[in-house]
């Protein structure tokens, strides 16, 4: 019983060490990261941002493809 | 036999009603609760050998699969882009795994209380609850503790819903209003291709670190680049659709299965009920004061209530911490911030999950 | 034997065209007619051990879980309200499953033709086509006697596109113009919470009364609850379209390899065929009687015809009801109306499989 | 044969009856459903129907948040 | 040990980079990357009896099931207008598997290189990559050299994403200007009746000639038949994206998992890749050979680049044919007649795998 | 070792036999399918192509939207 518990309590120092440790690699890892592949210009981003969100950019293609098609039956 | 029985329907029926009333979880919930009746109904056998129920646990629970196609999911459907943006709130997502590790020693002691008693094996299952995270706990529990697994996942599930409850009144115990006041900085934007890197850097690391954490980290980072790659958006799609939907009904009526009465019935579920709670209690009490810690160290300011969306519970947790910021001032909008801790602590339970299948599994 | 195969792949053929020209039972008999063909096909082996039919039989058919899953799908797909506005329309669904114990005596009579033998278990197979509902009709075979179950499976389905072809004469000949004229009642309006606590109320019926239905029913009340439920939309379009497409696929493809020649060509099949159609009349007079009696008994009245779509085969059933009584008025719209006695068909042949299990399984 | 015979017949019975007394349970118990918990007044029937077709609900809810959107805009 | 486990991680970052960077076949090459990651990473075990991939691997591959589905999708997807509407297009389609049986000899032929050393079974699995074709290879290679899957299968990947690399060399050398300019008559309208008859003409051509080629000509053909009856719309849906879909991430993820050091870091590797090369020069020169040929004996100009397009890598090929074309005539537009030898490569390279079947499994 | 590129070259033989035997027959099969079941008038075609391909229709409404947006772009 008094052992479990010495067992839980390392479990718990070597636990949130390592949890710790892997999150701040991670940290360091994802700061350099973005240092080195920063975003660039903001037109790039707007096509990014739509691809992300599948649905969304397949209903703006839709949409405007209905807009575009309005459009250029009006103006005929 | 048949009183336990009709107790277990009830408590089926409640998740069922909480689900749909009260919308707790209600896409588990309610799969669970409904397995929970179609078990306990005598003569039914649905979850004798033979039986439908049986076989959906064989094939997704008992193999560990299921959990890991919802994390494929889930890897699918979220968007690093605020843990990217500010790094430092990884360590955010840290602190409050300190809520499982607590809760580990609190299994332990537990059974110091006569009746109770629980194996190192439970304790850990029990304690991921506090990762506030549903396939991780269904996971480590089908590994570690398959005879646990009804109650941890109805407990898990459950104190995630019940996440705008609990939280605030710690969150404000904890931080002055001046400090609920703060105010964030713009997040970074993040380009395309450390989107894209991110998720093999994770891998690589898990490889590196903490193996025992792949297959769950691994899921979740193939969801990620199969969303942010661009090049696949077939597989994205079907893994945030296909895949997460079905494997949703078929993984909550598993789990349901499991509420047998002799499973459920004891007072191990009452410790596993009270330590759930503990554990989502101490994990938002760690990232506060972590965030109020990083807050006085670091020279960018550090609004404390973003600690609290470390447990993860997405996005409920972030929700209540954009709540808690507006109620304090009401120009101040958390939401996007509180996103950053909230998914580095998905990624910080399932490494939490990963030493526990490695020091107890 | 070379013949016998040469055979059976033309009739897989028929069963190809009668679903692309004549649209019978496309999304089944398709599979099946193809399923067919290519178990006929000598020394491709593919249902054979290690064969890809045989796997998706064994997973699929063998264990119940397809006809389940199907019913998952089913539930979800099926609106109640007109039978909860008119719970009266719960007995004309009764009564017609008077075809499917008429058809069981039927099939046991047979038994005194030379060369015909059918068990008991073989004979409450057949006898389940009376239900006029294809899960219900392939999972009770898959239990009660699978050698039969290719025949089962493509009378059943047959039958069901013949509802326009076999209902009518029945039905006039039972009623006359004036019976036919009869103008139903608007329905009531039933409220949400009406809706979602149905399915429950049915599954709890069926615990306490026939639990040996609950596999059936209680997939179909999962489906319903996830459908009007209102909080797990993901789950329920899961349900109505992925899972019920994939699996369609898959089950008819398992059943048409069940369409061997051995299995098939014999005097059984033609028993089968003949007990089939018989089950038909049977369930539509059956029906339309019990509703010509309520007609005499109710102070409502009640249109006759209705009783013919009792026998579920949705949503076919519902529409010859709606065509005679426009034929007869051509303001008598009955087409809502019928589809109450429609969907009660569909619980009482569940019920009624339910209880040949529990008796003859 | 006759045995068998006599079986079947008395699955018939059986079977009917309990397929009747099911369904008039049940016939019962929606009747008390129903009459206790009423459909209320209309315009809660609305959504409740949109919901039942939730493709249609998902586009009618893109499109009321899209004009939600415009009439937001265009209001500031 | 170690070193050859971090060799392959690199194998299949390599993959995931050509995947999400250059294009190369990203549905599969993707998941086959990041399966390659995954099934490397000492002590995660994912590829071990009871691991994600093993389960994978033992469910979908070694019974052939995944890349039957695949083709069942690809059916689904596949319109056979261009080839109903100029039939002679299905002898490019014959003469361009010429690689596949050329490559046959050249594995055997590798057996006098020291180290090399292929056995007949391993020969006809290598040379299915002439086929151009994923599922083929992959089908063919877990039944004949499932311990070459995984190198096998990055081949057939790799050089059909750089067919429009390795194509137009050769389809320059072996033409002249003049030859490059023809161009084809427009293609007849080819009614639905036709195409609703082609899937089924082909079975039972299938059943007759080749029985053992059933399988996977049996499940494109079903597929095609979903598509064009026009009467199972949800079931051909499903079948061209659910399934599809999820079954190419599975597939991929398995693939991958064979890419373990000890079976793909040996010189067997070193010759598959450069077998694969030779099967895909020699399957082009064969296809553009013998469209000179019919140019010559045909009424009916033919184009002789059409003859590249009958290695199927479907639309790969048929685009690599109509820029060739553009670029000798601006004006001569040759897409729609090249999908005609690309989508019977598909239909001849399925034969190829029964005749190896057939004779060597 | 001989004796297997005896095999090689015997399969291939049979090989290229078969695909082409296969293939020409089918060759004839369907110039007599189509010959039997010709294509009608044309406006039945329209429907049916674009009902059978699905994603087809899709891929046109994005294909037609982005051909719009770029013309409406080099335009401005
Ligand atoms: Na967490
Ligand atoms: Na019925
Ligand atoms: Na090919």
């Amino acid at each position: 019983m008094t052992s479990m518990l010495l067992d839980a309590v390392t479990l718990m120092l070597i636990g949130m060490a390592t949890v710790f440790c892997f999150l701040l690699v991670l940290t360091g890892c994802v700061s350099l990261l973005t240092r080195m592949a920063p975003e660039q210009a903001s037109p790039a981003k707007q096509p990014q941002s739509a691809g992300n969100s599948p649905n969304s950019a397949h209903m703006a293609a839709i949409a405007s493809a209905v807009a575009q098609y309005r459009k250029s039956r009006h103006s005929n | 036999m048949q009183w336990g029985m009709l107790l277990m329907i009830a408590v089926g029926a409640l998740l069922i009603y909480l689900a749909i009333r009260h919308k707790f979880e209600p896409l588990l919930l309610l799969p669970i609760g409904f397995g929970a009746i179609l078990t306990n109904i005598p003569l039914a056998g649905m979850s004798d050998a033979g039986g439908m129920l049986y076989y959906i646990y064989e094939v997704g629970i008992s193999t560990g699969v299921f959990p890991l196609l919802i994390f494929l999911g889930v890897g699918a459907m979220t968007d690093f882009s605020a843990v990217l943006g500010n790094p430092k709130m990884f360590i955010l997502g840290a602190a409050a795994q300190f809520g499982i590790f607590a809760t580990l020693i609190g299994a332990i002691a537990l059974n110091w209380v006569p009746g109770m008693s629980f194996t190192l094996e439970q304790a850990a299952a029990i304690a991921i609850i506090g990762g506030a995270d549903g396939p991780t706990a269904i996971y480590l529990s089908s590994q570690l503790a398959p005879e646990l697994l009804g109650a941890i996942a109805v407990a898990a599930y459950s104190y995630m819903a019940l996440v705008p409850v609990i939280q605030p009144p710690i969150m404000r115990l904890l931080t002055s209003k001046a400090e609920r006041q703060i105010k964030m900085e713009q997040l970074k934007p993040v380009s395309k291709k450390a989107k894209i890197l991110f998720p093999l850097m994770v891998l690589i690391l898990t490889a590196l670190l903490l193996p025992t954490a792949t297959p769950l980290v691994g899921m979740l980072c193939l969801g990620n680049l199969l969303r942010e790659s661009g090049v696949v958006e077939r597989l994205s799609n079907a893994a945030q659709n296909e895949i997460i939907n079905v494997v949703t009904i078929f993984l909550g009526l598993a789990v349901g299965a499991q509420l047998s009465a002799t499973s459920f019935l004891n007072v191990q579920t009452l410790g596993i009920l009270l330590l759930g709670a503990v554990a989502f209690v101490i994990g938002t009490a760690a990232g506060v004061l972590m965030a109020k810690l990083m807050n006085v160290l670091s020279k960018d300011p550090i609004n404390p209530l973003l600690g609290a969306a470390g447990v993860s519970a997405v996005p409920m947790a972030a929700r209540v911490v954009n709540k808690e910021g507006l109620a304090a001032n009401p120009q101040n909008f958390l939401l996007m911030h509180a996103m950053g801790p909230n998914v580095a602590g998905v990624l910080g339970s399932a490494v939490a999950a990963g030493i526990l299948l490695a020091l107890v599994g």
